[in-house]
């Protein structure tokens, strides 16, 4: 150690040159050529194909996001998450991962000053406390100087659970019997139904009835940069919170009901989003986040495992869709009654505007002048589901789609022409009764049809499906070799 | 990731000599190009007090042909098995199977040693290499013993390396340079896809006969660890090429295989993919023995 | 500890690290180097590609020891004083990149491809990109500036903008 | 094939937007706006508004986003909503901005402030191109001389009426727009792998205020969407807890498993978005599975009816027609 020399001895027997090298060039290249692409400098702007204003930062690797952010001082934090989906927790034992050298902060569920949050109903804790609703539930959480101190100190937080029989299937939900996930309301927590004419004369009118179960699966939106949140508080009281929020405004407010503290005491601040899709929609570990930087006096970060990503995060509602349409033998629809069941997962989130949105879209673009569409959502103790990309529609457009093309090959109809018969006009009258306008259904089915050659096969019927058979599928590899896989 | 010593071997004697030394006191691991260790290790609570790094010994990483056949070193990635003159010549089979593992940035950094010594049933590398009668080269504290690849594995992640040896090299003999194979892999997605089920197949062709000599299967993805179809080699040799015949033969390596359900397929799905990619990986060794021709 | 000494876009720089520390965490946070990201820390994703002795691999599976003595080349040190790299103009002129979170490690991955391959055919460019997941674009834009950007650089075309 | 439709904006709730523009003594300007960048581009959507407004060109409009204490508030990120609802409400603003102008302008041309246009980096008399003054002359007076820095400030929220709870009769959202996406795919009989080959989708957005940007978020709704039809799910075992959370397990398409994509952007234009404009974020997912799933149907006559269609799931339900159609010759 006597050998290491000062930074004063150093500099003097550095030689010019590697001096030149390491001390003066760049780490970073900042071009000087900033060729404005032409679109971006064109009038009228609207229309134009003018890059983006972050695309030459992104290309370059400057765009900074949460993670690449750091504050002198700056603590990282780690959340433990349940593991078991429904259960007591009859303690919870942070005294040995709080006497760990290098733990700053350690919270749970019990340091919330508001433990509670939701978009509609707020049936979400910030950390679960006496009660586990899914195995993704955070239970504690510890800011530690390094990330490897703190994913270490989780270990050592004791947490004695009494494991309790999870509820996972939406359909068992559905039943009285079953015990709710959230006593002791009903497991059904919000519906909804659309109802327009009357359905019994519209298949009564019909000359078939087809009918359908339509399932889709959980789905995570997989934003390439995970969750990341760092909170620092000020001298002032203040508390300011960058954060992979898609939604800033609405989020502080959220976090100064679980914090409760006035909104202005909170600054929220969100860089480039790597990614949302809806899942980073709601707030997540900004109050935990907020509390561990209290406590320990520091700024905290802390950045999603792409593990927790999947069991912490929002996912896509799983539906059960019943479809079950009258139709006469010319391809017109007479009645049309669904009924969609959304698996919620443990948490509300935003099911009240995918249940909604699903309800209101299921019926598809068509006009149906007796239509029955009702849409419940259950709780499950599984990961929650809430926004995604859709809010439901993608779900009930498998289910209505698929559907359509059953009718239509009932019908031995052309599945382009019985959409046709039955897609909006402008003007047409929507489910809900709303008068649509600026409608362009027909427009887009004739145009992708043409584009694609829908009736290039002569048949004028079926289309979009080749049969490989029993070929081989091949891909080229770089070498020019085949590689089947 | 957890904290751990790590120990830089210059060549594959230190490194068998740092494995001796810490074997004996430390829970030791051996890394070379990580893709598997290091994967593994993000997420885990148990950790290797030793991490022995063995990237450096650089007379691991040639692909000669000698009289005794040609010998990958261990420490050969799937990049250079795929741009090697060599192996493209003789086995495109071997290069297909290292294209499809992970993905250009995994394939420039796992090796073949490593795959084959993670031993999960799922490598890719193994099928062919078994087709191909492949014997690893395992480099002791005493010096080198040659096992037959059949051998090498016990199960799942488990080899018959002792705490002090590496794979060295992978040989394939002599007998069996240039015979006509083939590799298939079906996965879930085309890209950075783990196999439900991989085959490699080889068999050398009877001209006047048109009859199968030697045929080899290998399956991966199917058992606790790579394996051969034996049931299927014995019906085909001798047999008369035909489509028939390789159907018939996909049919009976099905039986051959012992797949389990799990998430990603059920047994009764793989045992189907056996059979088909067992008939088209005859096809496609059939199709480069003519071609060859 | 180990002592690391790599040459990083074309300066040797050193750093002294826990042993488990990954090369991408060592340009992260020893380097200040964030361009390079982490996604899934295990080689699944391809948001921490980077060129290391002239090929892409995924920093998070190396440790930065095993970096030791290499030359590594990362998203900073692909523009040069003079002007932005063809591929990183190419990406900005066809909106390759949305969020961006992914972007350069796709770059880096074309930038390998191109210097390998200086007219990849699409399937080369997919095959090239297939260790890099985007959840934003469907690739479709990628694959278009990856073509331009190697014209560019064949000489073909002065132009980027389309 | 199929066809959907989608609203924008949140379902009768209120989801308002707020905006702020400012423009600079030199007729660049800068819009103010709580809305969060996700990687759509909405940022420079917005932008592009603000310019048209202003008839100033994109790259002279900075946008500052996404900081409570500096930008005012905004639904966010969601529902498909920034173009029209942001954008809305930073068209207002930058209209407030042009006023000014128009007003300062006025009595140096000799003429009323509502005979005046704003393009081209003019203020322009309307029919008479060749009166008009530079837009930075305008806001440079407006500043040095008439004391007025022009600066506008404007709120947008979708006019809804609530839906009845017994019949859900209402108006639940100010607008929609309409799609229609077909697959090509190619399905492995013996395997039940599905390829797909390539989308053709035609896809409404009203007024693309950016063709490129649109293209990009149907590209990319088309990955998620193929995702959605053939691979991803998230899998659970018996106690509740996840058995893929990770990238390795988790299917979602890499760039190999991607088809071919023709966009086709539908004419339209809606009147009460900015500048006819609707949106285009979430929709371009919708209809991608359903159109796959129907082209299996017509590739192999096997109608599946649980997502993700698994090469497992596709081979056996060919198994079972065939089991079903014995007569039938089997490839």
């Amino acid at each position: 150690m006597d050998k290491k020399p000062t930074v004063a001895e150093k500099t003097v027997v550095q030689e010019p040159s590697i001096l030149h090298e390491s001390v003066i060039a760049p780490l970073v290249s900042y071009p000087i050529e900033v060729v404005v692409p032409k679109a971006r400098q064109q009038t009228p702007a609207v229309g134009q194909r003018a890059t983006r204003l972050d695309g030459r930062l992104h290309g370059l690797g400057q765009t900074g996001y949460i993670d690449d952010i750091t504050f002198p001082g700056m603590l990282y934090a780690k959340i433990k998450r349940a593991g078991v989906a429904s259960a007591r927790i009859r303690s919870i034992d942070t005294s040995e991962a709080e006497a760990m050298p290098g733990v700053m902060a350690v919270v749970t569920g019990k340091d919330v000053p508001c433990n509670s949050f939701g978009p509609s109903l707020k049936d979400q804790p910030v950390l679960a406390y006496e009660r586990v609703f899914h195995a993704g539930d955070g239970v504690a959480a510890v800011a530690a100087v390094t990330e490897q101190i703190a994913a270490e100190a989780l270990e050592k937080i004791k947490i004695d659970y009494e494991v309790l029989t999870p509820v996972l299937d939406p359909l068992e939900s559905l039943k009285l019997e079953t015990p709710g996930v959230h006593a002791p309301s009903a497991n059904i927590y919000q519906s909804k139904v659309i109802k327009k004419g009357d359905i019994e004369k519209g298949f009564a009118a019909s000359d078939h009835i087809v009918e359908g179960t339509f399932r889709t699966q959980m789905v995570e939106h997989v934003p390439l940069e995970p969750h990341a949140t760092i909170a620092m508080w000020d001298a002032n009281g203040r508390v300011t919170i960058h954060s992979t929020l898609g939604r800033i405004t609405l989020g502080r407010a959220d976090v100064a009901r679980t914090l409760a503290i006035p909104i202005s005491r909170i600054r929220i601040v969100a860089t480039i989003v790597g990614g949302n899709f809806g899942g980073k929609n709601e707030i997540t570990t900004e109050p935990v986040l907020a509390l561990l930087s209290k406590k320990s006096g520091r700024p905290v970060k802390s950045v999603f495992t792409r593990p927790d990503e999947f069991i912490a995060s929002t996912t896509r509602h799983p539906l059960i869709m019943d479809y079950k349409t009258g139709v006469t033998k010319d391809g017109r629809i007479q009645a049309r009654k669904i009924r969609l069941i959304l698996d919620g997962g443990a948490y509300c989130s935003w099911s009240e505007t995918t249940l909604g949105k699903a309800c209101i879209l299921s019926a598809g673009p068509y006009n149906i002048d007796n239509l029955y569409a009702e849409a419940h959502v259950v709780y499950t103790n599984k990961t929650m589901t809430g926004a995604m990309r859709g809010f439901g529609a993608p779900q009930v457009c498998f289910a209505y789609e698929s559907h359509m093309d059953d009718i239509a090959h009932l019908l031995k109809m052309d599945p382009l022409d019985i959409r046709l018969i039955n897609a909006f006009n402008e003007g047409s009258l929507s489910p809900t009764g709303q008068t649509l306008q600026s409608v362009v259904v027909k427009e887009s089915l004739l145009r992708a049809a043409e584009r694609f050659g829908w009736h290039s096969n002569g048949k004028g019927s079926t289309n979009g499906g080749t049969n490989g058979g029993a070929k081989l599928l091949e891909k080229e590899n770089v070498n020019g070799n085949t590689v089947r896989v | 990731m957890r904290a751990f010593d790590l120990y830089v071997a210059k060549d594959s004697r230190d490194a068998v000599m740092l494995l001796a030394k810490h074997s004996a006191t430390s829970k030791v691991k051996v890394i070379a190009g990580g893709t598997d260790l290091l994967a593994d290790l993000k997420f885990s609570a148990h950790s290797p007090n030793v991490v022995v790094d063995i990237s450096r010994a650089d007379e691991l990483k040639s692909i000669t042909v000698t009289d005794g056949g040609l010998r990958i070193g261990a420490l050969v990635t799937h990049s250079q098995i795929m741009k090697s003159p060599v192996i493209q010549q003789m086995f495109p089979a071997l290069v297909d199977a290292a294209h499809t593992i992970g993905a250009v940035q995994t394939r420039n950094l796992g090796t073949l040693g490593g795959n084959l010594v993670t031993a999960v049933p799922s490598m890719d590398s193994g099928p062919t290499l078994m087709a191909l009668e492949a014997i690893a080269s395992i480099q002791g504290p005493g010096g080198r013993r040659e096992v037959p690849l059949t051998d090498f594995f016990l199960g799942p992640r488990k080899t018959i390396l002792k705490a002090d040896e590496i794979l060295a090299e992978i040989i394939i003999p002599k007998q069996n340079l240039g015979k006509p194979t083939h590799f298939l892999k079906f996965g879930l997605r085309k890209g950075q896809a783990l196999a439900l089920v991989n085959v490699g197949a080889s068999f050398w062709v009877d001209a006047k006969k048109n009859t199968f000599v030697a045929p080899r299967i290998g399956l991966g993805a199917v058992a606790p660890k790579v394996i051969h179809a034996p049931q299927a080699e014995a019906y085909l040799e001798g047999r008369e090429i035909t489509p028939e015949a390789m159907a018939e033969a996909g049919r009976i390596a099905a039986t051959d295989a012992k797949p389990i359900s799990d998430f990603r397929a059920s047994a009764g799905y793989r045992k189907n993919l056996v059979a088909v990619l067992t008939k088209r990986a005859l096809e496609g060794a059939y199709a480069l023995a003519q071609a060859k021709r | 500890m180990v002592t690391v000494t790599i040459n990083i876009n074309g300066e040797n720089r050193t750093a002294t690290v826990p042993p488990e520390t990954t090369l991408l965490r060592a340009l992260r946070d020893n380097f200040n180097l964030p361009g390079s990201k982490l996604g899934c820390d295990v080689g699944d994703c391809g948001a921490c590609t980077v060129i290391v002795d002239g090929k892409p691999i995924n920093s998070c599976l190396m440790l930065a020891a095993q970096a030791d003595g290499r030359k590594v080349l990362t998203i900073e040190g692909l523009a040069s004083m003079n002007g932005v790299h063809p591929l990183q103009r190419a990406f900005e002129d066809c909106a390759s990149l949305q969020c961006g979170f992914c972007g350069p490690g796709v770059i880096m991955s074309a930038k390998a491809l191109i210097d390998e391959n200086p007219d990849p055919t699409i399937p080369q460019i997919r095959d090239a990109l297939g260790g890099n997941l985007c959840r934003c674009t469907g690739y479709v834009k990628m694959i278009e500036a990856i073509q331009i950007a190697a014209r560019v650089m064949r000489g073909e075309t002065a132009e980027v903008n389309r | 094939m199929a066809c959907m439709w989608y609203p924008i904006g949140f379902t009768v709730a209120a989801n308002p937007s707020s905006a702020v523009v400012k423009m600079d003594e030199d007729g660049t300007a800068t819009l103010l706006t709580g809305t969060v960048e996700t990687g759509q581009g909405s940022l420079t959507i917005l932008a592009q508004i603000v310019a048209q407004e202003l008839g100033i060109a994109t790259d002279d409009v900075v946008v500052v986003s996404a900081d409570t204490d500096a930008t005012p508030m905004d639904t966010g990120a969601i529902a498909s909503r920034t173009t029209y609802v942001t954008g809305n409400a930073a068209r207002m603003a930058a209209e407030k901005v042009k006023l000014m102008l128009f007003d300062v302008a006025a009595p140096m041309l000799g003429v009323k402030p509502h005979q005046l246009e704003a393009k081209d980096h003019k203020i322009v008399v309307k029919g008479y191109p060749q009166r008009n003054m530079h837009i930075a002359d305008v806001a440079n007076h407006a500043r040095v001389v008439t004391g007025e820095p022009p600066i506008g400030s404007a709120s947008f929220n979708p006019a809804t009426v609530a839906l009845d709870p017994e019949t859900g009769q209402g108006k639940p959202f100010g607008t929609y727009v309409y799609a229609t996406q077909i697959a090509e795919v190619d399905v492995d009989d013996e395997t039940g792998e599905v390829e797909v080959i390539r989308m053709v989708a035609s896809h409404d957005c009203g007024t693309p205020i950016n063709p490129m940007l649109v293209e990009g978020q149907v590209e990319g709704g088309i990955s998620m969407g193929v995702g959605f039809a053939l691979q991803e799910e998230i899998l659970f075992n018996a106690q509740g807890v996840q058995i893929n959370p990770n990238l390795t397990n988790y299917i979602m398409p890499t760039s190999l498993d991607m088809p071919e994509i023709e966009v086709d952007i539908v004419d339209n234009y809606d009147p009460t978005g900015p500048f006819g404009a609707k949106g285009v974020g979430e929709p371009t997912l919708v209809p991608t599975a359903a159109a796959i799933l129907n082209a299996i149907y017509n590739a192999v006559g096997v109608r599946i009816t649980s997502l993700p269609a698994t090469a497992e799931k596709v081979f056996n339900a060919i198994q079972a027609k065939r089991e079903a159609e014995p007569k039938q010759i089997t490839a």
